[in-house]
């Protein structure tokens, strides 16, 4: 078991045929992710990779049955890339882009809501379940299939942390990367609601930073709701206020949104904050009792 | 991308929200001319920085005579001003807004900004403009208005925020209009912040922006051409200057450790990593989540170039990305650079050998580390050792 | 029994204080309809006619539980009032304003869509249960109580068929003119599944116009689901193609909308299509089996 | 609110969408100045009158030479157009627009209207552009596209009309910029209708919109002044513009019978009682649900200036309205008129009694009745009666 993508997940390149769309496809296939089309307006009909090329989402969903998409354009296409994939009853669309104007997003959130489509991102790695799918840009080796959920606003970090894990040989259900922009789909709550009815996970391991107070109402929705152990590490103690620190989303703002805030709201709620990535994977062990 | 406030307020007379009459001011020649024209028997001389806490770093100066405005302009113009939020260096005043005085009867604070939490833009007032609202015990005071974006800012929105802060009837239009139009031009300008603190009414009933902050969205400047002629450059550091001509994300610290690492997340990690062993970053430097060659090395070009900067941390996480490559961004930097600087580098990802291989060939200075903690410490302990020598 | 509106209605008047406000909140409450509040901005704290005014649709709503609301305001501001009513979770908006710019009915729609928010026109009279409500702008005095429920896209013309009705001494249980806009909230559809639903209707009068398809679509919603007797009148048989009768939707376009086709087509359902307006009393009492 | 063929041409080039090259032609002494600098071996030209079927009433001449295009110019401008869609007495050609000619290589039907089933602004496409769309054996050759208002005319949408048309790739862009411009032109000026017809692809691969009509909404017109300057009075009958003058709804019929009737549902029926009755209405008039003295009145200026009117039937339901203030406003109305016109009058509502009484004293020739269907007869009865006299 798993969240959200498996082996059977049928998949979906928007962006496809550039060079960045068709490196991080090649990355894809090669982890074994079932690509089932690719799209490029004006370029229906070709095959890049052995993959076909369709001119518009709606025509691949048809013709091949694909359930979920990631997006790989540049920023300036990407909300139309969104909307095309929500129109299309895409059900799952990750959104890797980075640099998209903050207000196509919220145009785009205003037009979700309610629909039946989840967003992930953007400006995110996108998510992997080890062994069986990768719909993303993260490394695939630093992953083994296991029992931790993990769900991170980063993406290096990620990985960072993903190897702590692996080499402590605590493999992960998922890796969800929500993404590091202000306005975004998929929040921190809709991945622990998905790992906490995810049978196979066991532990939760989040990694937020600062800026905003998603990592704080996460706290309290897992004190409220979650019957797993959950781990946390927040990155940004270092950081000054009114600065962005890379991430549109990382910025501390009218002494909201710090570290250090975030830090003590989640061990308020019970979770383990460690102050080192690399004791992850030791905490992880004490905590399955292996 | 921040604007100047004399700027903001241009752009706030497009959209029809009055700013007090004035004149700017860039070279000496214009003072006499600008200050003459001054019809109030007093005048305000505000240094044009990008920065907020003019006022108490002695920016923003109240005159009732010609001499006075003179001597202030001088003293102002052309010299740098610090203040709580401009680092030691503080920021270069290349030009002096003078504006006439304005018989100030009742302060507010105004702004429009994007609400991540409801995924919208929020309208945020309060009673307690000017400098009060920076006040701890004002914060509370602040009320918070979601904007539907499909619904937009309506007058029944606006009227609920009339009624909020008690305003007298005839006020009402004078609100509903600013209201409107500063959301207009929020949405209009893709902009982040729209601050107008104190927004005014004047003993002769007359609704002012006293004064104004602008940030727009740098994702959305290809759409805004005129825009990007209002940014000035001369408001960054040389570093600042240098990471936005490459493209990557920078931010100046007070430390004296420089970062390299591709990712925010990683970055900041890094940075508390460094603190966590006893040092101080120097900077925030994100390379991009995939570091290539260029990359690298415009980084290093920027670390070297600080002259604070004693020691470098280089932490990458290649994963996808192949070491050798980032290996050559950094021998093409070191290359150039005189500076002798311990450098640590930590290195995951596909042909890390063959990279660490090659580094070491070219300079057998550089040390190795396996993980973030053990580099953040090395780095710290290198250049306690140069200190201590 | 009837439908939407009753004795206990609690009747917001958007734009009470003006001329035409004012005067069709008196005859509302001659007619004794309980109108709990008016609004109109910048008047709050005024009482007309014994009733409170406020600046603002949500203030009446939370001080008086006003739970229908009627609009009396000039074209141009009826978009926001609508979007006001719909805001302040008004579940019943009755909007007698006409011409109002078609966009900006295009932009309400696309909001009020899954909303639970129920439209009412606009550019319509409003609707009646005789004897206990009246939301609406159509003479009380022709109207009577009884078993025939009433919808229409016209006004006058519905004032003069209640007439043929209460000349017949068959009462109606509402009566509910949808309005001729092309664009508007309730439509036929809405108002006959009402009346199916209300066990006091008996006999379904449906008035429609050329211009659209709203007609044929009725009969074919009360071929399928009705299990009530109907009669339709459709006015414009003589009207030329191609330009507008008076209602901005009351127009024949491309050969399509014409009386004709929407006769035959609610004869083809089974409805009894009249065409003389007098006609409908007598048919409707032989129906009844009075 | 229709326009001209040439200011909607002048629109979409406001929206970069391509039109012939032309000029306008509304005085004699501009003739051989516009056609001397056509540089095409033929000209178009056509004639400017706010109807369809232009084309086959002869109102559009293809010209090969100076002198046909002088004759065809001549003999169009100030004469009147009567094609299908004008009534006999036609439109009159206050301008002609001359076009270069362009080689045609493919015509398409393209337009965006009103989509009231589906609640949004609706694109139409064909290819089976020119005057095939009209022919019935091509109506199922339209395409329809409802476009979600929160989306727009978004690129992915484009590409499937043009994929839907078998365009090819190369074409792709110049359609989804049209289809993109169109869409703007059409929210921004809140259009009812814009038809491209045809939108053709010339010989030389160019895409030009050779035909266009424009429709906008009267409703919305308060926000566009800029439209409002495009109306053009003449283009509509004597009566037409009375009522435009008055805000009174009335469409111009081909009958005898005069009438006025208070509500849009209603006036149509007792058009429909009318017909029954064995008469033929001269036009549709609605006073207002809630007709007045001044309403009243002008709708029956309106109708006794008609010549072809020989009978009035005056149908109100009063409802809520007075009949004596109906009553006012028929006397007030016909005390000024010379026409012996027989009318028949039906009124409902309060003071009837008195309204009747007023009437009756003020001429006894007024005839009264009780019902819609009882008027349509005795007016039809009345007029019969006078030309059997």
């Amino acid at each position: 078991m798993s969240i959200w993508i498996d082996k059977n997940s049928r998949i979906l390149v928007q962006g496809m045929t550039g060079k960045y769309g068709q490196y991080h496809t090649r990355m894809m296939l090669e982890y074994g992710s079932n690509i089932v089309a690719g799209v490029t307006p004006g370029k229906g009909g070709e095959k890049v990779l052995g993959v076909p090329v369709f001119d518009r989402v709606e025509e691949a969903v048809a013709q091949t049955g694909a359930n979920v998409s990631i997006i790989l354009v540049p920023a300036r296409f990407a909300e139309s890339a969104i909307f095309e994939a929500a129109l299309s009853d895409v059900p799952l669309v990750v959104c890797i882009t980075e640099h998209i104007p903050i207000q196509d997003m919220l145009r785009i959130m205003a037009y979700l809501k309610d629909r039946p489509v989840r967003l992930l991102g953007p400006n995110c790695p996108g998510l992997i379940t080890p062994g069986e799918c990768k719909v993303g840009i993260m490394p695939g080796p630093v992953h083994i299939p296991g029992p931790v959920g993990v769900v991170s606003r980063s993406g290096t970090l990620t990985y960072e942390v993903a190897r702590s894990l692996t080499n402590a040989n605590c493999g992960q259900s998922t890796v969800v990367g929500i993404g590091g922009d202000p306005i975004h789909g998929t929040n921190f709550i809709d991945v622990l609601s998905a790992f906490e009815e995810d049978p196979k996970t066991e532990l939760l391991v989040l990694l937020g930073e600062i800026g905003g107070d998603d990592e704080e109402k996460a706290g309290a929705w897992l004190k409220a709701n979650s019957s797993k152990p959950a781990i946390a590490f927040i990155a940004g103690q270092t950081a000054p206020a009114g600065k962005r620190m890379g991430h549109a989303g990382a910025v501390i703002r009218g002494g909201k949104g710090t570290a250090t805030s975030k830090i003590e709201s989640l061990r308020d709620c019970g979770v383990h904050v460690v102050s080192k990535i690399a004791d992850i994977g030791p905490l992880a062990v004490k905590i399955l009792g292996k | 991308m921040l604007i100047h406030e004399y700027q903001a307020k241009q752009k706030l007379q497009e959209y029809k929200i009055p700013v007090p009459k004035g004149a700017l001011i860039t070279r000496d020649e214009e003072i006499i001319q600008v200050l003459r024209k001054t019809e109030t028997p007093v005048a305000v001389i505000k240094a044009q920085v990008h920065a907020g806490g003019r006022g108490k770093a002695g920016g923003v100066v109240v005159v009732e005579s010609l001499l006075d405005g003179i001597t202030a302009v001088r003293r102002l113009l052309g010299s740098k001003l610090v203040t709580n939020q401009t680092g030691a260096e503080g920021k270069p005043i290349d030009a002096v807004l003078v504006e006439e005085g304005v018989n100030i009867d009742q302060e507010y604070y105004l702004a429009l900004t994007i609400n991540r939490s409801s995924q919208c833009i929020s309208l945020l007032v309060s009673t307690a403009g000017g400098m009060n609202i920076e006040a701890k015990e004002h914060a509370g005071s602040i009320k918070q208005y979601d904007i539907d974006p499909q619904v937009g800012m309506r007058d029944f929105v606006a009227i609920r925020v009339c009624q909020d802060l008690m305003l007298a009837r005839k006020d009402w239009p004078a609100w509903i209009a600013t209201l409107q139009n500063l959301y207009r031009c929020f949405t209009e300008n893709d902009a982040l912040l729209i601050e107008i603190n104190p927004f005014i009414r004047s003993k002769e009933g007359e609704w002012i922006a006293l004064d104004a902050k602008m940030d727009f969205d740098d994702n959305a400047l290809y759409r805004h051409p005129e825009l990007v002629l209002l940014q000035d450059d001369r408001q960054q550091t040389v570093s600042e200057l240098l990471a936005a001509h490459y493209d990557l994300s920078y931010v100046s610290l007070d430390g004296t450790i420089g970062c390299l690492v591709n990712g925010a997340g990683l970055a900041m990690a890094t940075m508390d990593a460094i603190k966590e062993a006893g040092g101080e970053p120097a900077n925030f430097l994100d390379v991009g989540g995939s570091a290539t060659t260029i990359s690298v090395a415009n980084g290093l070009d920027i670390l070297y170039h600080d002259s604070r900067v004693e020691g470098v941390f280089i932490n990458v996480f290649g994963g996808i990305v192949r070491c050798d490559i980032v290996a050559e961004g950094i021998i093409r930097a070191l290359q150039k650079q005189r500076k002798d600087l311990p450098v640590v580098i930590r290195l995951e990802g596909n042909m890390k050998e063959e990279a660490i291989e090659a580094l070491t060939a070219f300079s057998p200075n550089l040390e190795f580390v396996d993980n973030l903690e053990n580099g953040a410490a090395l780095i710290v302990q290198r250049i306690n050792e140069r200190k201590m020598a």
